[in-house]
């Protein structure tokens, strides 16, 4: 489903990715971890198409990404630290337009289903201005599944959500999951990310360290792991 | 007797004032005033001889004149007690006598224009004392632009420091239309010699309209300052939300 | 070029989706300006601003006013137009959405088509309030030539937002969006603001719209060859 | 009685001006102190559980 080889990016004099290879499977939930600065943040912006990469080739669902972007864009659902959404449009409203974007038949049923997902259904109708951090939050969530992607790229999605919203999240995770849809995380707090994928990597300076299952390993072991290849 | 009379109807309107400090009083007050002025104004005022019928529009025009400078200047003293104690009462007073101000402004810059197309033949001549209202317009509109932004303790100090800053235009259209008296009217309210160009009948139209206008304002500043308290307290209140994590 | 091309095709054709993702732009665009209308408010206030501080400049006597006045209202307009784009740019820019539309476009154009329509429609409804402001404080009755001066007016607002545009999205990337924006966009529209304001003093002075043919013909190239550069090198500023 | 008509336009306009602020101001403080009662309402539901 997803596979890249020998991506290499430069801002200026920064390399922030030094040849990253990776292949994942449809239907995998891949968890990326490492420091703040470790490149993920851009390794996702590339997969999302948003940024070009300097050398290397990247290639989602058969397509390449560089040159077919248009048929590689519908099926990403993308999660970024900025929520995307309109503070003066309210909650209902922003998936409405994101929905007339992506075309979707049966628009209301969809958006009220979505936002069931992440429980947001009684602020609908309420200025997404109004919101607190972790309902702005959920509700990018919710515009990120709700044309049905195939590859859903998450970028911190922990930051600003209480244990109950990190629950929702994981359902809808396994939800996800069982529609054979592919998931990539990144995250730097191992403790919740752990649970909610079954491979993972580790990213550090621009490069992946180290790539295994997350079946088995517990949170400790995991961290005397992490803080072998990060140090 | 005319004298007599003027002075103590003045005196009469503060006590009023202070009388309706409960809404529903106040609000019918205000409504038994204003019907008694235009009552007055259209039926009692004597018709000015050279102008004509359209001379009516006089009471309204210059009354809300009047309150507009009064709304403006409660806006530098609100600013400036805000700048002294801090306190949020008075910052809302600042912003809703600005938004009423802007109004009243409103209004004047269009019944002007109406009073002088008949008599003076034009729409607008720039006339000192237009020019600076409309001035005057301008910067509190920049004022009340400046505000739209949520409440922020920043810049709700340039607001207060703008409120002062623009109440300097106002004494300078009181001394342009003594200096340059072109076009503008002579100011028919105090003449040289204390003798108003006004009939006694009209000065006592003239005074209700404004009693009107004033307990107009009134009401209106009450109704304008609750709203951006429960606004400052929605906005309070919905960052401790945020803090606790209720969402 | 290969990929530009397509994006030619599509415009061309005009394919149900890009026509529904236009609509939807439109749509959102409206949406939010009408809930809280500062876009529109800080454009007219500005305009009004220019036009009052031209005429303190100019001075009093009325018959300088009345050869000037074109020019002032169209420098208005078009400062105001500067004044609307950023503030249409700056609110693409909040919470990036301006990615999160990206990655639904299907074709890159269909953005610029929306966000040139919305700042037509701003720009139209600024020239009905400001014309008769001017019209009183110039002194200058407009009824007489209301026809030709909406087409010049139509086609100077089209010319103005197609450029507005462009330069308000390429703004909205470089760092110092505030100075760029103008410094890329006055120049640029100086054969639109020459050719307007000469089509307007002329038919403020009770010219036909014989005589001011040529100018229009001259704004309308404008237009058009500025419309399809940009519906071309569209793609590459909007890329990252 | 010749113009008239500015008499009648400069008094319709203040009170038609007038009038609608009122309204719009009466109606926006409604509408503030109800949002105001149920955030409080749903403050305390939150602050007893």
């Amino acid at each position: 489903m997803v596979h890249l080889k020998g991506v290499i990016k430069h801002f200026g004099t920064i390399t922030a990715l030094r040849g990253i290879d990776l292949e994942l499977k449809r239907g995998s939930c891949l968890g990326i971890f490492g420091p703040n600065g470790a490149g993920k943040t851009t390794l996702l912006r590339i997969l999302a198409t948003l940024v070009r990469p300097s050398a290397g080739t990247v290639s989602i669902a058969g397509y390449d990404v560089v040159k077919e972007g248009e048929k590689v864009r519908p099926l990403l659902g993308v999660l970024s630290h900025r929520t995307f959404l309109y503070g003066h449009l309210t909650g209902y409203e922003n998936l409405q337009f994101y929905g007339r974007m992506f075309g979707l038949k049966k628009l209301a049923e969809r958006i009220t289903q979505v936002l069931q997902a992440v429980d947001l259904v009684t602020y609908a109708h309420q200025l997404v201005r109004t919101y607190s951090r972790g309902m702005q939050q959920r509700l990018a969530i919710a515009r990120a599944i709700l044309h049905y992607p195939k590859l859903l790229l998450l970028d911190e999605p922990y930051t600003g959500l209480d244990k109950h919203a990190v629950s929702r999240l994981h359902d809808l995770i396994v939800h996800l999951h069982a529609e054979s849809c592919t998931v990539i995380m990144s995250t730097h707090d191992l403790h919740r990310g752990l649970d909610a994928c079954d491979e993972i990597a580790i990213q550090c300076r621009g490069k992946i360290v180290y790539r295994g299952l997350s079946l088995g390993t517990n949170v400790q072991e995991f961290e005397q792991l992490y803080n072998a290849y990060v140090g | 007797m005319q004298k007599w009379w003027s002075i103590m109807f003045f005196l009469m309107i503060f006590p009023l004032i202070y009388l309706c400090i409960n809404r529903v009083f106040h609000a019918i007050v205000m409504y038994i005033t204003m019907n008694v002025a235009i009552m007055l104004v259209f039926i009692y005022a004597p018709t000015e001889k050279m102008q004509g019928i359209v001379q009516k529009i006089f009471y309204f025009h210059v009354s809300s004149a009047i309150t507009m400078f009064f709304a403006f200047f409660l806006v530098c003293v609100a600013s400036i007690m805000y700048l002294w104690k801090n306190s949020d009462w008075w910052d809302a007073i600042a912003l809703s006598a600005a938004e009423i101000g802007v109004v009243f402004c409103t209004l004047v810059l269009i019944t002007g224009p109406l009073w002088a197309r008949p008599i003076w033949g034009t729409w607008w001549s720039w006339d000192p004392t237009l020019t600076l209202t409309l001035v005057l317009w301008l910067i509190y509109v920049a004022y009340l632009m400046l505000r739209i932004e949520t409440y922020d303790p920043k810049r709700a100090r340039f607001a207060a420091v703008l409120g002062i800053i623009g109440f300097v235009d106002v004494p300078l259209i009181r001394w342009s239309v003594e200096k340059w008296r072109t076009l503008h009217p002579k100011p028919v309210l105090i003449q040289e010699g204390g003798t108003t160009g006004l009939t006694s009948a009209m000065l006592l139209t003239f005074l209700v309209c404004l009693g009107a206008f004033l307990l107009l304002f009134f009401y209106l500043l009450r109704e304008r300052i609750s709203v951006a308290q429960s606004r400052h307290a929605l906005e309070v209140l919905r960052h401790d939300i945020d803090e606790i994590g209720v969402g | 070029m290969y990929k530009n091309s397509n994006s030619f095709i599509t415009l061309m054709s005009g394919s149900k989706i890009f026509l529904q993702q236009v609509r939807a732009l439109l749509a959102k665009d409206l949406k939010t300006e009408w809930r809280t209308r500062e876009i529109f408010t800080s454009m007219f206030v500005f305009a009004v601003l220019v036009v009052v501080v031209f005429n303190f400049a100019i001075g009093a006597d009325t018959e300088l006013i009345r050869q000037v006045a074109s020019g002032v209202i169209w420098i208005a307009l078009s400062f105001a137009s500067v004044l609307g784009f950023q503030r249409t740019g700056q609110m693409e820019s909040e919470e990036d959405s301006l990615q999160g539309i990206l990655l639904a476009l299907h074709d890159r154009s269909a953005l610029f088509i929306a966000k040139m329509l919305a700042q037509m429609l701003y720009l139209l409804i600024l020239v009905l309030c400001i014309l008769p402001l001017c019209g009183i404080w110039f002194r200058i009755d407009f009824m007489t030539c209301i026809g030709e001066l909406c087409a010049t007016f139509t086609l100077g607002m089209l010319g103005l937002s197609i450029i507005g545009t462009f330069f308000g999205m390429i703004a909205l990337r470089t760092r110092a969006c505030e100075v760029m924006l103008p410094m890329l966009f006055l120049p640029v529209s100086i054969p639109l603001t020459i050719a307007a304001v000469q089509a307007t003093t002329q038919l403020i002075d009770g010219k036909s719209l014989r005589d001011i043919a040529d100018y229009l013909v001259l704004i309308g190239i404008f237009d058009i060859v500025f419309f399809f550069l940009v519906i071309i090198v569209f793609d590459y500023i909007v890329e990252e | 009685m010749k113009n008239f008509w500015y008499l009648f336009a400069a008094y319709s306009t203040i009170w038609t001006a007038l009038y609608v602020y009122m309204i719009r101001l009466s109606q926006k403080n409604k509408e503030l102190q109800a949002e105001l009662r149920d955030l409080r309402a749903q403050l305390e539901r939150v602050l007893t559980k």
